[in-house]
Order: structure tokens, then C-alpha cells, then sequence
């Protein structure tokens, strides 16, 4: 079952968008699905006392994230009646424009599967022990706090 | 008692290090190890800073040899 | 401007993942983005008087479609600061496992794009004059209708 | 006046035309033309047909030389 399967969910570097047509592609057999829920999260350029963000070095304890990730799947599919869910996390650096984060949830009805991935991408940005570092162009940087 | 001690992200970059061990008298608490790590290294307690053991975010837990304490800052995945 | 652009919506047949793909591309250069929601419908093999819905041949009232999805695209650019805004939905044959509507929203932050995203749906489903006829495999069929 | 009719989904497979032109007495409201074509087609009311016209769901319209009517079932996008 897609459940239980152990999920790798930090991928090294952007996420590309052929990743994601890859995923959305291989859901084609699976014809008991009627809606897929994405989100992506993509790096802004922010303006920061008049320096721009040029990307976000990301770092996480793993070993807890891995965990948490695995919390959150088992709460998603007891709380939520989906078919499959996907999630992708990037590691190390990502550039501005670039994919960080690729949530994909499927069910029979959308209600559920927009639902499902709402919670994903909440409990993984309040609960994953992910860190980024904000780079700007004059080799400063700042450290990122989700709001 | 012997424990591994884990820091991220910012804390990482204050504290100059990721990893270390550190030997405590073991009566110490949870609250006694942060109190000793807050001071060397100047953590600055209003950041909201989490601590981990074993992986579990969990203050009231008591230590024991061998277990790995995470300082964790503010988390910015997404 | 984006919102302002005529925009195509009907494809023939289904939507291909590379698509989708190359939609998310698209947007790499534009870096005030900070979050995509997507929203995919996938033609499901449901099960009628046991017989099993092979694909979904889609019709329109087209002039008037055009029509409604531009005043849900006028409505959405008001209601939410959204950066842009995509949607694609099939005419004709689409197979069981394949995806016949693709909408596409982004804007700085999550909350505004995923609520873009779902009024979309929400309101293409109710609004748009779109008819389908599930195909079965003995050549019968029955006529879709939107819940 | 003469009127452009237009039928879809369902109802052009009931109707087994898709559009056809109708003259009608210019005092005939959008409620007779109704009438009309729901009784030469069998129409079934309860279905929820919808009507447009000149691509406007807007039922109290007058009619007028020329005007498109649109006869709607059910909606299915998505």
C-alpha cells in the first residue's frame, strides 16, 4: 500500500517541474481518482533592507523530519479518505523561482483531496524541523522563520 | 551521564558547531542542560528555541545516558 | 498584464502532464511568487449498473463559457491578490485516468493562491455550460451531472 | 421575430437537432417559447434546464429579432 510504504521525502537541490509531471503521470492507472490537490512552494526574490534573496540554503535534523513526515501521513490518512499522498522537501540549495516544497494529494472527490493537502502543508511547515538560510547577493544572509 | 547534543540553523552558526558530547551530574534535568548550553553559548531564549530528545519534542522528559538533545530554532520549511 | 490576456481554455482531449509541467516552468521568472495551489480532474472508471465508465466525451455551449470564464477570472482577480491564474479544460474524448480540467493559481503567499484555487473549481463547476457523456464499454452512455 | 435556438448535451440528443431557427409572434415571451419547445421535444422539467439568452442566464429577458436560446442541461465540467 502506498500508506505504508517508507516515503523519501528530501530530494537534493530545486524540485524540477518534470518531477512533478512524473508523479502526476504515474496517478494515470489509478482510475478510482477523480481530483489531485498540488501545492507548490516556490523561493521569493524578497527584499530585505534593500538586498533581494537570492536563494534559500536549506538544512533540517532529519532523522526527527523523517518522523514528523511519517506523523503527518499517518494522521492525513486516518483524517482524510485519499487515495495517495506525496510529499517533497528540498535539501541544500534552491534559487529563486525554484520548487522547495511539492505537496500531491488524490481522492475520488476534490472536497477531499484540496482538504488533505491544505493539512499537509501546514502541519509540515508548523511541525518539520526544517531550517533555511535566506542568501543574499553580497554573500550575507538571514535565517528564515515561518510565520 | 553522557549525552549527544545536536544543534540547527542558527544555532548551529552561533554556537560554532553541530555536534558535540557533554557529561552531566545525572540529577541534572532537561531545564539544567538548557540553562548550561543558553549561557556557553549565548542563546537568545526569546527566539523560541525547541528542544528535542531522541527526536521527540518533549520538555518534561527525564535524561538518560546516551540521549541525543537537539536545540532546535524556529522551523522554515515550505 | 496576465489578467488581462484573452485566455484559451478549451483543449482538445486530455491534459497532458507536460502541461502542467511546463506551466509550472513558465513561472520560474517570476519571483514575487511564493505559492502555487493546482487542482486536477482525473476521469474515475466509475462502476453504473455494472458497467464501467471508459472516458468522458465533453461538449459545450463554447461562446458562453468563454463568456462565464472570463467574469470568474474578472471576479477572482478582485476578490484575491493573486499574480496569475490558469485554467484548461477538455473538449471531446478523455479517458478514464486521464485529466480533463487543470486550474493553476499563484500569489506571494499560500492561503491567497490555495482559496483562488478552490473558487476556481467551485465556480467552473457551477457556472461553466459544460456537458459530459460518460461512455461505457458496450457503447452505451449517460450524462453527467455536477453535484 | 426570428430566433436562433441552440440545444446541448442531453437535449440535443432528445431534441436530435443541435440549433434550428423558430419564427415566433413578437408578443411570445422567453416563458412561451419555453412552452413551446419543451412540449414539441418532450422536455423534462425536472431536470433543471437552464435557458440563455444571447449566452446570458437571465430567465425575464425580452425577446427581441435575431436573439440566440440557448436550451442548458445540467452542467458537467470539471
Amino acid at each position: 500500500m502506498d500508506k505504508k510504504k517508507p516515503k523519501k521525502v528530501f530530494v537534493e537541490g530545486a524540485i524540477p517541474p518534470e518531477k512533478i509531471a512524473k508523479s502526476i503521470a504515474n496517478h494515470q492507472s489509478k482510475t478510482n481518482i477523480g481530483a489531485h490537490s498540488i501545492f507548490l512552494g516556490q523561493i521569493r526574490a524578497d527584499e530585505v533592507d534593500a538586498k533581494i534573496v537570492q536563494a534559500i540554503e536549506y538544512s533540517a535534523y532529519e532523522e526527527m523530519a523523517e518522523q514528523v513526515f511519517h506523523e503527518i501521513r499517518e494522521s492525513a490518512f486516518s483524517k482524510f479518505d485519499i487515495t495517495c499522498a506525496h510529499i517533497y522537501h528540498s535539501m541544500g540549495r534552491v534559487n529563486a523561482g525554484e520548487i522547495c516544497l511539492f505537496v500531491f494529494t488524490s481522492s475520488a472527490h476534490r472536497k477531499i483531496a484540496i482538504e488533505a493537502c491544505n493539512f499537509f502543508v501546514e502541519e509540515i511547515k508548523a511541525k518539520a524541523p526544517i531550517f533555511g538560510k535566506e542568501l543574499f547577493e553580497d554573500d550575507s544572509h538571514q535565517w528564515k522563520v515561518n510565520k | 551521564m553522557k549525552l549527544k547534543l545536536k544543534y540547527f540553523g542558527k544555532l548551529a552558526e552561533t554556537a560554532g558547531l553541530q555536534e558535540e558530547y557533554k557529561e552531566l551530574e545525572s540529577a541534572d534535568t532537561l531545564a539544567e542542560l538548557k540553562r548550561i548550553v543558553f549561557e556557553e553559548y549565548k542563546f537568545d531564549d526569546s527566539e523560541t528555541i525547541q528542544v528535542a530528545v531522541n527526536q521527540q519534542l518533549d520538555e518534561n522528559k527525564t535524561l538518560k545516558e546516551g540521549d541525543e538533545i537537539a536545540f532546535l530554532p524556529p522551523f522554515a520549511g515550505g
